[in-house]
Parts: C-alpha cells; structure tokens; sequence
C-alpha cells in the first residue's frame, strides 16, 4: 500500500515520457519533456536526493526546458515532425529497446546484498572537513577533480556555442531573447522578483554546506533571474568579447585551480584542503562557482552572437 | 492540538478540492481562457487553502515564513503566466478570428 | 572488500600537472582574449611534451606505476590518477603530435595584426587545449565516472573543431558527431550506474577484484563495449566519422583522427583487461574481431571509390581503426603468461602509435595539397609532386605504415597481428590484414599515381607552402617509419605497471 | 517484495527504453535532443536508484551516486545547449534535417 504514491509517480512519470516522443507537434514535445522533469524531481524526493530534485528542477526541467522552447520558436514550423518509419525499423528498434529496458529491469529487481555502498566511508572523513551537506562534500572534496573537469566542460561548451557565430558578428551579442509580443505582465515580474531570486539563490549556494542545495542550484536560480530580465526585454545581452564577461565565465574555475593548487602548500596536495579551513575554502570556491555557472548558463541558453559588435 | 490538526485537514481538504475542480476543468473546459479561468482558481484557492493549512503545523517562524514566501511567489508565476497566455490567445484571435 | 590503496608516488604531482596545464592555458587564452591566442598556446605546448616525458622518463626509471591520489581521499570514495608503461607511450605519442600540428597550424591559425581577437584562432587554441586535457584524463584516470567526465571533456573539445568553418556541411557533420558520441557517453554511463550498483565502486582496482561473472556485469560491461565503440567509430557505428573528420580543418582533423578515435578505443581495452572478470567472454571477443574486419575490408573499399582526398583518408581512419579491435581475440587465445606479453598485444598498441603518427601526417599532408593545388579531388591531383614535394613523399612514407609494407611501423604492427592471428589459427583475421593491406595499397597509389603525373597544361600553384610546414608532416611521416626500426626490447616499458591476473 | 528503489529502478528502464527509441526514430535534430535528454534521465534514475539502496551509516542514501547524478546533469544539459545551437545554425545555413546527405557523401550513406 505504501508504494502506492510512487506506482502512481512512476506511471505519470512514463506516459509523460511516452507522450513526449509521440505527440506530433514538437512544441507539445517540449512541454512533455518539462512536465517529465517536473515529475522526475518529485521521484528524486522520493529517492531521499533532495540535493538531485532541486537540480533537475532548476536545470533538467527548468533551464532545459527553455533552451528547447527558444530552440522551437527559432526553428521554421514544419507541418508534422512524427513521420512515420519503416515498419521494419521501428518493429526493430521497439524490439531493441524492450531488450535494453528488460535486462535493465531484470537487474533493478535483483538487489545485490548486502547493498553496495560508499556512504559508511563517505561518512567517516565528514568530520575533518566541518560540512554538513554530504553530498556537497562528494562534489567539492572528494570527488573535486570531477567538479572541477565538469566546469571546464561548461566553458567548453560555451566555445562550442560561440563557434556557431558567423565570422563577421565574432565578439558581437548574442539575438535578443525579447518575446515577440511585449508584455506588461512579464516586465513588472521581471522588476519585482529578480531581487527576491537573487537572495534565494544566494542562499542555496550558503545553505548547501550544510543543508540540500549547493553552487548549481543556486547557479541556475541566478542564471534564471538574469534570463527573465533579458526576456522581459530590461536588459540586452552582453556581447561575447566583454572582459567582464570572459571573467566572470572563468571565474568559478580559476578560484577552484587557485584552491587546488594551494593545496600543495596548504595541506597534502592538489585539491586537499587544511582541515581548519576547509569550511571556508570550499564555501568561497562554491560562491565563485556558482558565479560562473549562473553567466554560463544564461549565455548558452542565449546562444551565438548574432549582431555585429559595437 | 487537536483543534489545529482538524483546521489543517480541513483547509488541505478544502484545497485538494478546488485543485481537483480546477484539474477537471482544464481537461474539459473547450477553450483556452475558460481553461486558465480553471487553472487559476485551482492556483489561488487551491493552493492558498493548503498553505494556509500547512502554516499552523511549521515547527518555527523561519518555515512558516519560507511557506508564506513560497505561497506569494506562485501568485507572482500563476499571475504571469496567465496574463502571458491569455495576451497570446488574444493575439492569436485578432490574427485569425475563426480560431 | 576494500582494494588495495594507492598511494602518491614520487613524481605523482606531475600527473596533476598534465591534465591542468592544459586547462590553464585554454582559461588565459578564453579569459584575456590577448592580441595572440597561439602565443599562449606555444608556452603550454613544449611545457606539456616536457611533463609527458618526464612521466615517462619516471615511469622508465621506477619500473613502476607514477601513481597520484588527489586530496588525499583513497579510492573508491576519492579519485587516483596513474601512468603506467601504456598510458606514458600514450601521453608522449599526443604530446608530439600536438606539438608537430601545432607548428602546423601556427600559419592558418594565427590572430590578424589588427584584430585583438580572431574566431578561428581563439576557438582552435582553446579547444586543442581542451582536447589535450581531455587525453591526458582518460589515460591517466582510474576512476569510470572521472572517465566518463574525461569523455564529455573530449567530445565538447572536438565537436566544435569539426565545424570550424562554418560550412553547412560541417555543421551538419558536427551534429551528427555529437549525437553519436552523445549516445555512446549515454551507454557509458548506463554500465557505470549498475557497475556501481552491484560493486559499490567504480575504482577500476576495486572493479577487478570483485567483478565476477554475474547479469549486471555481463550487461554493464556489454554497453559500456558498445557505447565506447560509437565514439570509436567501429562499423557499424562509424557514419559518423568520414564527414566529421573530412570537413574539419586538416590540422583538426589530424588530431581527430590520430588521436580522439583511440580514445575510447584505449577506455575499451581497459575495461577487457583491466575491469572484466578473467578471462574474458570468447564470443564477445570473436564478436569485436568480426567488426574490426568488416570495418577493415568494408572502408577500406569505399576508401578507393572517394572522390575527395580528405574522405578517402578518413574511410582509411575507420579501416584502421578496425584493426585494433583484432587484438581481443589474438591475446585471449595466447599462451603468454599475462596479456600484455603476447605479440597481439604489443601488436595492437604499436598498430596504435604507428597509425596515429602516419595518420596525422597523412591529414597535413593533404592539408597542404589542398592548399596549394585549391581543391582536394584525387582525379586534380596532377602536379602536387611539384608543388609540394615534400608533403607529396610524406603522403607517401605515411602511405607505408598503413598499407604494413616494410620498413615501418605498420609492418611490425601488423607482422606482430598476423603472427599472433596464425599463432592462434584465426585464419579469418589474417585474411583480413592480407586483404587490408591489399586495399590499402591500392588506395595510396591511387593518390600517389595522380600526384606524381605530370602538371595539366596551365597548372598554377594557388599558395607558396612555406617549408617548415613541410618538414612538420614529414617529420611525422618519418617517425611512423622509424618505428619500423625501434628494436622488441623497448617494447617491455608498456607492460610497466599493469597488473599481473589473478 | 518490491520496495521504493526497484519501483524507480523499472521507471529508470522504461525512460531509457523511450528515449532510445525515440532518439534512433526520430528524423529530426531537435526531437532527437529531447528523446537524449529523457535517456540521460533514465540513467540518472538508476544511480538514484543505488543512492537510495545504499543508505547506511545515518545517510538516508549513499551521497556518491548522487554527487555523480548532479555533475550528470549538467554535463547533459550542456550538450543539449550545444545541440540546440548547432541545429538551429544548421537551420540558418539552409538544411532542415540531419537526414539529407550532401551529394559527395551519397555513397556512405549506403554503408
């Protein structure tokens, strides 16, 4: 009986799925696929991973779902995306499918035991550290080289966007995210709530030390706050050759060097932090951070340049 | 104690009830405003009543007061957003009038 | 149930130094946008072949594994890098390549005077270094989910070089190699999850202790096989490939091909030897040989009906790429005492090397040829040879190692495969090399023939090929040659390190 | 007896299943895109999956997997922002799907 919530999450869950790669429209398609992220932070509740909810929220959901949204409205409207296939291929590809999704789900319904698990040695060298968000611990000290790298990839990914200029527009601002249509409605939300979603995303990188929350989520509330106010059309994109903008990209990832370098004076090495100042390090390496992310989130949703510079 | 568990239950009820009203009216509502007149009215009531309900059981000021901002921030959205679609729908009558 | 430890080596820091310098020259150049992005670039670039040889050089010394573990925290919960004999060929074998294309590129790439920053050439810089970064982790990490980030580094490295120049068709190249190697880290990813589920680690060291045969294992492994040989491009993954690696930039290109394809090749071999229960699944292993000689004869044969150069040496990238995944069966079958002692296997890591350094000089090459002549159809190709010599003979000596003619390395490599593949009678395998080679002759001289004919009447040379540039693709031409020469002993240094079977 | 992690562990193959298939299926880019980001979902789950089995020594559930999933999304959310702008660029250049091969590579498209 208990697990009636999670069955109903579950089945909502997957025909939310099913729909989003069957319906016909791709605009539908998109809406689908939020409605699935919204649902799957609820799983991820149920998972005991409050820190996972808010980033799929914030970033599978929500930064995702308009990346896709703007992608649909810059696209040429076709008049029907599904076209139909082979019947031999998708009986094919259906077969596959089922296969991969069996075997899966054969090995899900067979727990090993005892559970595998790194939480007992997660929890052992908590102590040094000061923190109480073990997850935060994972990303920022055990696990730093992988943060680390995955911030490299955003900056990447950023180059990869920017590639896409077209040369005579290089160091030029990306289109306006302005909707078509102004709206009163959405500038008067864009002057009234910027100011509240700054503070809460301030607070999830401070409160994600200890508590759920951490530099992505918070990167991502910041991130939104600035897209609404480039949305409601206050403020323009900045142009991709501003030094202020390169900066603030790699500011996240020069402290999070800065740190792990100092940690072969410091402390035993690259990326090991002095046990007295570890708190505060890694809270300063997660404030530049989510800095960083909350630029780089906002300029890949924006996209190319698409006007000369100035 | 009791008396506030019942004044939750009740409100929650009173809230899971216009949700349910406003989910049904934006399946079978026949066209968009009417559907977000539904929506709406399941996002104010609906959802106010369950806050409201929820304030008395917080354990501390700070988490009534994270619930009440919380409740004054999906006002802020829900107004957006239906001002947005319904802007939208008048748009897309004044282009095409049969629709 | 805990692995043995790693512990940080004398030296280790220098594997850090590897992976971050990198990471430090692409953040100044993105961040100062400075009048000259290769400036910076060709401070990082002798600075990284140094580090690579230093690692080797300790590896040489120790006769042991440079071994690093970041921040102190022991694997499985923290994360270890380590170079053995394999991993320190590898890094020095980027190194140079980088280094020679990035001399190469030093001409096409370099900022106009009177711009303080050009796209071309910020975006190359940066992503070349992102690109060796990405390298330096996937052979240096222990760890599945640091290599999965290893991956996503590469991919985001080398997508955005595919469509440098904007072209539609790049662009549309670019895609499609994004969705390919978007699936595979998918895959990848899939088997780490339940790796993890079943292990409660994803330590490569605790893996191979504890991995036993059982269904989550089989699985796991299964996709991470399959997701990596989408990245490796191994038929029937490899549409991806051609029109990627032919409509980058030839120096891109070089790197893409020479490079990022062993890649997740290199990531495979680990998995089989080093993470999967002992021995390994016979059928899997016919079954990654049998691709391997498809991918062989079938691109080898639409290498020779190309009409452009630049597809022509990419086809032959995914031919050659097949030969690789001939290894799995020959070790197996080996009655060497550990794997890495059998000619197969040494085979195979040479046919690695022998094909990066002839592959990226084959892509300069021609390159240089387009450049000069303005256009690379293989039917225009009269005159080269008085155009650009140098690069022509390059093409050439280059054309040896793959065909497996002596002396060069692709004969040893493949002498090495054939006797292995005798050895253990696998007649369908030394078929495939004899006729590989075959294939692979035909189409070189095709190009050859074309090249050295005599100039049309009217025959002008669009560019002047200053000579250095030259030189760099002949130089590497050369040393895939040399390897030829390079006596077995040496050979011993890339079994430095690896851990004997249980 | 069936508990709360191997209902999310079903729900995992079967978003995997779906995105698979609509990620092969599809002919265009974008819907492509969505159908990738509904496979990374599914194998997000899963690492959700032995988080939640692994709960032990006061942790609710194993912080490690969990730490991977974050670092996941953001990788996948960054290729779907690389994605998305390669196809719209592809739009601009003139092409309206991934689909139609140039002429010079008709012959590999037979392989």
């Amino acid at each position: 009986m208990t697990l009636l919530p999670d069955l109903a999450l579950v089945l909502l869950i997957l025909t939310a799925a099913v729909w989003t790669v069957a319906v016909r429209d791709r605009r539908d398609a998109v809406i689908g696929f939020i409605v699935v992220g919204l649902l799957l932070s609820l799983a991820w509740v149920r998972l005991n991973a409050v820190d996972v909810a808010l980033t799929e929220a914030a970033i599978g959901g929500g930064a995702t779902g308009l990346l896709l949204l703007r992608a649909c409205a810059r696209l040429v409207p076709r008049p029907a995306e599904s076209v139909l296939p082979h019947p031999a291929m998708w009986i094919l590809t259906g077969l596959l499918c089922s296969v991969i999704a069996a075997g899966l789900a054969a090995i899900v319904v067979m727990p090993v035991e005892p559970p595998a698990t790194l939480a007992p040695e997660a929890a052992a060298n908590m102590g040094e550290l000061g923190l109480g968000n073990p997850v935060t611990v994972v990303l920022l000290a055990y696990r730093a080289l992988d943060t680390l790298l995955e911030k490299v990839v955003l900056v990447l990914a950023l180059i990869g966007v920017w590639t896409l200029t077209p040369e005579q527009f290089w160091g030029g601002a990306p289109a306006s995210l302005r909707a078509q249509q102004s709206s009163g409605a959405l500038r008067l939300l864009a002057q009234v709530l910027p100011p509240v979603g700054v503070v809460i995303g301030v607070y999830l990188v401070w409160n994600g030390a200890d508590h759920p929350g951490g530099t992505f989520q918070g990167g991502t509330v910041l991130a939104a706050m600035w897209l609404l106010v480039m949305m409601a059309d206050l403020r323009e994109p900045p142009e991709i050759r501003l030094h202020t903008l390169r900066l603030l990209v790699i500011l996240g990832p020069v402290v999070f060097l800065v740190a792990g370098f100092a940690g072969f004076w410091i402390a035993n090495g690259f990326l090991s932090y002095p046990p007295a100042f570890a708190k505060p390090i890694i809270v300063i390496v997660e404030a530049a951070l989510a800095l960083s992310i909350a630029v780089i989130l906002g300029m890949l949703v924006a996209g190319p340049a698409a006007r000369a510079p100035r | 104690m009791i008396l506030v568990d019942m004044f939750t239950m009740a409100a929650v009820g009173a809230g899971m009830f216009f949700f349910l009203a406003g989910t049904v009216g934006l399946l079978r509502f026949p066209d968009t405003l009417s559907r977000l007149h539904a929506l709406t009215k399941a996002d104010n009531l609906g959802f106010g009543f369950i806050v409201l309900g929820l304030l008395p059981q917080s354990p501390d000021v700070l988490s009534g007061l994270k619930l009440v901002v919380v409740w004054l921030l999906v006002q802020l959205a829900a107004a957006t957003a239906g001002q947005l679609i319904a802007q939208f729908v008048g748009l897309e009558r004044r282009r095409d009038p049969a629709a | 149930m805990m692995p043995a430890g790693y512990a940080t080596s004398e030296g280790g820091a220098l594997l850090v130094i590897a992976v971050m310098l990198p990471i430090v020259g692409m953040i100044a150049i993105f961040a100062l946008g400075l009048r000259r992005a290769e400036r910076i670039a060709f401070i990082i670039l002798p600075g990284g072949l140094f580090i690579a040889l230093a690692i080797a050089a300790e590896v040489a010394r120790t006769g042991a594994a440079v071994t690093y573990v970041l921040g102190g925290w022991q694997p499985p919960l923290g994360i270890a890098l380590q170079a053995d004999g394999l991993s320190a060929t590898l890094m020095v074998l980027t190194a140079l390549i980088l280094c020679a294309v990035g001399l190469f590129a030093r001409g096409t790439f370099s900022t106009p005077p009177d711009m303080s920053e050009a796209r071309r050439p910020m975006v190359f810089w940066t992503l070349m270094l992102g690109l060796w970064s990405a390298l330096n982790t996937v052979f240096l990490g222990q760890d599945l989910f640091n290599l999965f980030v290893a991956l996503e580094l590469l991919t985001f490295s080398a997508v955005p070089l595919v469509c440098l120049d904007g072209r539609r068709e790049t662009v549309q190249a670019a895609l499609r190699y994004l969705l390919f190697a978007l699936i595979g880290s998918v895959f990848y990813l899939l088997g780490a999850a339940l790796l993890y589920g079943a292990y409660g680690t994803l330590d490569m060291a605790g893996l191979r202790l504890q991995a036993h045969y059982n269904p989550a294992t089989s699985v796991a492994l299964g996709l991470m096989i399959v997701g990596l040989m989408a990245k490796a491009a191994l038929f029937p993954l490899h549409l991806w490939l051609p029109p990627a690696h032919a409509g980058a930039p030839a120096a891109a290109s070089a790197v893409l091909s020479a490079l990022v394809v062993k890649a997740p090749f290199f990531l495979i071999l680990r998995l089989w030897f080093d993470v999967a229960p002992q021995p390994g699944n016979q059928l899997a292993a016919q079954m990654l040989a049998w691709l391997g000689i498809f991918s062989i004869v079938f691109c080898s044969i639409i290498a020779l009906r190309q009409v452009r150069l630049k597809l022509m040496i990419a086809y032959s990238t995914v031919a050659q790429i097949g030969y690789l995944f001939l290894v799995f069966p020959l070790v197996m079958a080996s009655d060497a005492p550990s794997a890495w002692q059998s000619i197969g296997w040494t085979g195979g890591v040479l046919q690695l090397v022998s094909h990066a350094l002839a592959k990226a000089s084959m892509f300069l090459a021609a390159g240089l040829i387009a450049e000069a002549l303005g256009h690379d159809r293989i039917d225009n190709l009269n005159g080269a040879v008085t155009a650009v010599p140098i690069s022509v003979a390059a093409f050439g000596l280059a054309g040896l190692s793959l065909m497996g003619l002596p002396p060069s390395g692709g004969f040893v490599a493949k002498l090495m495969l054939l006797t292995a593949a005798t050895e253990t009678a696998n007649w369908w395998i030394v078929a495939a090399i004899l006729v590989g080679g075959i294939l692979a002759a035909s189409y070189v001289f095709r190009v050859l023939g074309r090249a050295m004919a005599a100039p049309k009447i009217g025959f002008k040379t669009l560019a002047h090929i200053p000579l250095y540039r030259e030189l760099v693709v002949l130089g590497l031409a050369i040393s895939a040659v040399v390897l030829g020469f390079v006596p077995l002993q040496p050979f011993a240094f890339l079994g430095i390190g690896r851990v004997g079977l249980p | 007896m069936i508990g709360t992690a191997t209902v999310y562990g079903l729900c995992a193959s079967g978003l995997v299943a779906i995105g698979l298939y609509g990620l092969v299926l599809h002919p265009t880019p974008l819907r492509k895109v969505i159908a990738f980001n509904l496979l990374g979902s599914g194998t997000f789950v899963l690492f959700g999956v032995a988080a939640r089995r692994g709960g032990a020594a006061g942790f609710l559930a194993d912080p490690v997997p969990q730490a991977m999933v974050i670092t996941g999304i953001v990788v996948a959310f960054a290729s779907t922002a690389l994605a998305v702008a390669l196809l719209l660029r592809l739009q601009e250049t003139g092409a309206s799907s991934i689909e139609t091969t140039p002429p010079e590579q008709q012959d590999n498209g037979a392989s």
